[in-house]
């Protein structure tokens, strides 16, 4: 699938994010002492035991108990702490909706929702440890803004900012290994999209894992001659509307692509905001069923989101738009 | 229809805190009269408003009021402070009389009370801690006070703080698994600071605890779970007093008080009828009510 | 609000929907004893005190443990019965949204999930209770059936059909009082949308307690000269598409009106079925954010959705077009 | 990276289950091979997949074979017969183990677990019922399996059945509230056809129980909640075929049966280490393992 990858996609360092997660938050927490975390059981498949290290005290074990999890991360944040929860994003979300919709969104508490894994990264455990759901549940509360960063520059910056901000946050760490996409001095901005790569003809949208398979698929389309232009968008609530309604306009078509179930989720947001401001049309790619056993790369792969196969879900887009 | 609760039915007057030192008896009764003008004010709240959950706030009127009135470290003036008391009303469904003793006690002015559940009301059917000072948590979805207290005591313990964190559950919310996940923390971590006071009417929405999912033996239950267990009258103002207002601590144990109350106390056709969780006073019902009350009166010699 | 109602709508009988689902699972559940109730002490609110009464053995209370209810429903049907859970939508979706997940839909266990009091129809009992994001929740499932009947009819069609079909179903029981809008006979057939009204100008797309609401809009319309088809969707996942799509071609635009968070609702997949097959405007009407303290009816008008307020928002739509 | 999976490494054969009145010797010592059986093959497995929760399926080995070897009436011709009995594995994570003990009975082709994790396998790391044949629940997310088994209970008691439901659940799985509600589920409807196994071997992913979230006193616990509570070596094959293969129920009352375990048993190196929750035996360690398991053959006059 990936040979037609620019060298620079098949050679390139990968990462996973979680490092990015952990350093971050230890260096913010040795600024600010009100940053505690709090994880069901999952410090090791959160990576915190740096964290914990560092502040034996300040990491909050609940044991399995994701209700209670976000229950307790709303305690700590009205005694004055700044709570970054940590747990799988498919037991976190699914397991604790209800005190993330009360205890977190309505009641603007100040939680940073940190779901770890999410997508498909569980690859092999299968669609109980999916979560493809996440980012269309979350989105569909209010207050609550939700992140979804590509690479670790992006986690680092989306950590930084969640601390900063006062109020509810949630943000994708993931363990799938993926190359640095953003500049070293790339910052976070929620509602603000950045534009990874210049072109008219048709605009990938995407964010998290897949963001590198889209700029790999603009290389190749690049190569054929068509313009592709790569939104990075993270900030899946609030959504950057301007930059993708101006993408409508100056593109004509767009292809969304996620790790995740795109009905209410990236590409049903990106949808959203073209039928309000700019009809064009949208392909939109993503997780949309419970996936068979493989690895996360494979599911990916599988569902339409190898750097070819987004390619060619933008050249199908281009030609029926011709046609 | 009822008509609208007009000036005339805010009959509630702000209850003074005894000044530290006062003699037991006297806080007892003054605690006993503030309890029966928080449960004539909102009487009128529920009435006029044409909805509520009388029986559950009626139960639980004697303990807000003593924590309110001599336990809690809170003050109006001091919703911020760092270093207040936590109270976390867990049954949020009983936010009528929660709003009547936060006014009583000086959180919210007597007059807002009338806008209790009209359109565009900060006092909506559930306490919504970004609108109503002194309101610590919003809830309303039963089992979500329990983990929030928790992890407000654990955060009193990270600052070595000697604050304390009291919540109220209803009996029949202590059937959802969140507060068993939150039990077990509480005690894992050795929280003393918290107290959990449980409203054991023995009624839930629809049945009796018992009938609907049995809850016995609730203090074995709490006891296995870590907790230092005690049973009290929870209409007994001097009891509560005594057993909430104590800041003597189990060791390194968390406390679980089991207030034995009456849905709808102490009115005649509402107590342990469980069709008073949120039906609403008639006319006629209203006026009876409100004799039965007025006859509890110091004056009338009554008591509660 | 509704002085230029016609005066069907002003007259017309209203009903609680809960009644004809309870009156239609008690004639079910008399012709098959695999039917039982599973309530989480909510046979009051739910209204199942008749079928209590006809069928004490087999109303199911779990008391107040909403995750308890679906595991055990789940189990129930592994012991070859058709559970019906019922509860407050609120509580039902967010506080066991992983037992739905994965009991419901990933297991395709046979279980009936009926929502009862949905989107705002707790009124002043606030946001807590109200049960705005389900729609865009449990559609982003995969392999879940979701159902937003309009009216007392559909409520029965809806129920009479999720007995019969082998698989997971969520269906809304509203307690709001609605109008019936479909012919006595109306069946429910999911991925079937229904034309209730005739128009060629803009579509209006509801469901629920909104959709006689956009009928009454769309005959103001008429009266403008304005031609309105209504679509009634209460299949929301699967989705019309078809309808959806032959509606956009035909009217060139449409509104979307529901007693929901229209991000990834109705409204999402209108806008999701529109970009990806005949791009159109879409304006989306819905419950976008926690609501103030109100009473349901208060609140629907308040979001744009009195008939007026619908009727306004697909004249805007119209203007935009043509300017 | 390890090789792959060939069919010289599918060294299970299949399990007869012992015929009724075998002395229970015999039945002892079969029960205790078909482990060891299992228990190389799963090591295998996970070997070979690279994946795997291979301490807690362990751990849970012999509680698997004893119910599947004599104590649960099921077959694999008879995996939609309505008065089956029901099994849940509620700790879905040890899918490894399962699919070998459900190959060892018939259930799977022995072949089948050659897929084990890979592309496209119906044996993926958790089990899933619509896929898997006998599998009753698609299980992994802790805190699943006890409420689906009460729901069976249930429906066995409705259906006036004599078939009994069984569920193996972690023992850090029991900090899932949802199991509270569950237990308390269970007791309220009076299921003495449910029995309850805490596969107690005192560690969970990252750290020991009693470090995570203490459980203790988890038989005090399971008493509050109205179990019948024993507790037995939970690798002595005898002791838990007494307990689970009697057929005396408690009256009204379900059990809990809480099994000592240790995680990675009997490997000397895997034994009671929390690293081995889903650590993978590189070649080394696969080959040690292997020269342990072979040496408590009964040939080689050893013992599990
Ligand atoms: C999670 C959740 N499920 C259901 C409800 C609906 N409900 C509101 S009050 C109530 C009964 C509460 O009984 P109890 O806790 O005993 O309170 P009290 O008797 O003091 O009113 C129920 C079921 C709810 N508010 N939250
Ligand atoms: C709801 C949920 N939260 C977290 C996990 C991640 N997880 C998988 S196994 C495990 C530890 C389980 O410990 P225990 O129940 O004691 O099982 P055992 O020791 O028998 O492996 C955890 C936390 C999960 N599977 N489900
Ligand atoms: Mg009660
Ligand atoms: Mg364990």
């Amino acid at each position: 699938m990936t040979q037609r990858l620019a060298p620079r996609w098949l050679e390139a360092e990968t990462f996973d994010c979680r490092d990015a997660f952990v350093e971050t938050l230890v260096a913010l927490a040795s600024e600010d002492p009100r940053i505690v975390g709090v994880v069901n059981d999952s410090v090791g498949s959160s990576k915190l035991d740096a964290f914990r290290t560092a502040f034996p005290d300040r990491l909050v074990n609940v044991g399995i108990a994701e209700q209670d999890m976000v229950g307790m991360a709303a305690g700590l944040a009205g005694g004055g702490r700044i709570p970054f929860v940590s747990g799988a994003a498919c037991f976190l979300t699914a397991r604790a909706m209800e005190q993330i919709k009360v205890d977190a969104a309505y009641s603007r508490n100040n939680l940073k929702l940190c779901g770890m894994s999410p997508g498909v990264a569980y690859g092999e455990l299968g669609p109980t440890h999916h979560s493809i759901e996440d980012v269309a549940w979350l989105r569909a509360l209010d207050q609550l803004v939700v992140v979804v960063p590509a690479d670790p520059v992006e986690t680092a910056a989306a950590i930084r900012w969640a601390a900063a901000y006062e109020g509810p946050v949630f943000v994708r760490v993931s363990r799938t290994p993926v190359p640095q996409v953003h500049p070293a001095d790339h910052t976070f901005t929620p509602g603000r999209a950045t534009v990874l790569h210049e072109g008219d003809d048709v605009t990938l949208v995407s964010n998290g894992t897949v963001l590198w398979r889209a700029l790999a698929a603009a290389e190749q389309l690049a190569a054929e001659g068509i313009g592709a232009r790569v939104l990075s968008m993270a900030s899946v609530s609030p959504l950057d509307t301007a930059a993708v309604v101006q993408a409508a306009r100056e593109t004509g078509a767009l292809v969304t692509a996620e790790e995740s179930v795109p009905r209410g989720g990236l590409g049903g947001a990106v949808a959203e905001a073209v039928v309000a401001h700019h009809p064009v049309p949208v392909r939109m790619l993503g997780v949309d069923a419970f996936a068979p056993t493989g690895s996360a790369g494979y599911l990916l792969d599988r569902y339409g989101m190898s750097p070819e196969g987004i390619a060619r879900a933008a050249r199908e887009l281009l030609h029926r738009r011709r046609s | 229809m009822p008509s609208t609760l007009s000036h005339a039915h805010l009959t509630l007057t702000r209850a003074p805190r005894p000044p530290a030192g006062a003699p037991r008896d006297e806080v007892v009764a003054q605690l006993r009269e503030t309890a029966r003008q928080i449960r004539l004010q909102d009487l009128a709240l529920v009435h006029f408003a044409g909805a509520g959950h009388i029986g559950g706030d009626f139960s639980a009127v004697d303990v807000l009021t003593v924590l309110y009135g001599a336990v809690l470290d809170v003050a109006p003036d001091r919703v911020d402070d760092p270093e207040r008391d936590r109270f976390v009303l867990s049954k949020g469904h009983v936010a009528g009389s929660y709003y009547v003793t936060l006014a009583a006690y000086g959180f919210l002015p007597v007059e807002q009370l009338a806008t209790f559940l009209k359109p565009l009301s900060t006092l909506g059917g559930h306490p919504n801690r970004l609108h109503v000072p002194g309101v610590e948590a919003s809830t309303g979805p039963l089992g979500h006070g329990l983990p929030i207290a928790v992890g407000q005591a654990l955060a009193a313990r990270l600052d070595s703080s000697p604050r304390q964190t009291y919540v109220l559950t209803g009996d029949g919310e202590m059937q959802e698994g969140s507060n068993w996940e939150a039990m077990m923390s509480a005690s894992h971590y050795g929280l003393d600071n918290l107290t959990v006071v449980v409203d054991r009417n023995g009624l839930q929405q629809g049945a009796s605890t018992e009938a609907s999912m049995d809850l016995a033996p609730l203090a074995d239950k709490a006891r296995a779970f870590g907790f230092a267990v005690s049973e009290v009258d929870g209409h007994d103002h001097g009891a509560l007093l005594d057993l909430l207002g104590s800041r003597e601590r189990p060791g390194g144990r968390p406390r679980f008080v089991i207030a034995h109350t009456h849905k709808g106390h102490p009115i005649s056709f509402m107590s342990d009828q469980v069709a008073w969780h949120h039906k609403v006073p008639d006319a006629d019902q209203y006026a009876t009510a409100r004799a039965e009350l007025d006859a509890l009166a110091p004056a009338a010699g009554g008591a509660l």
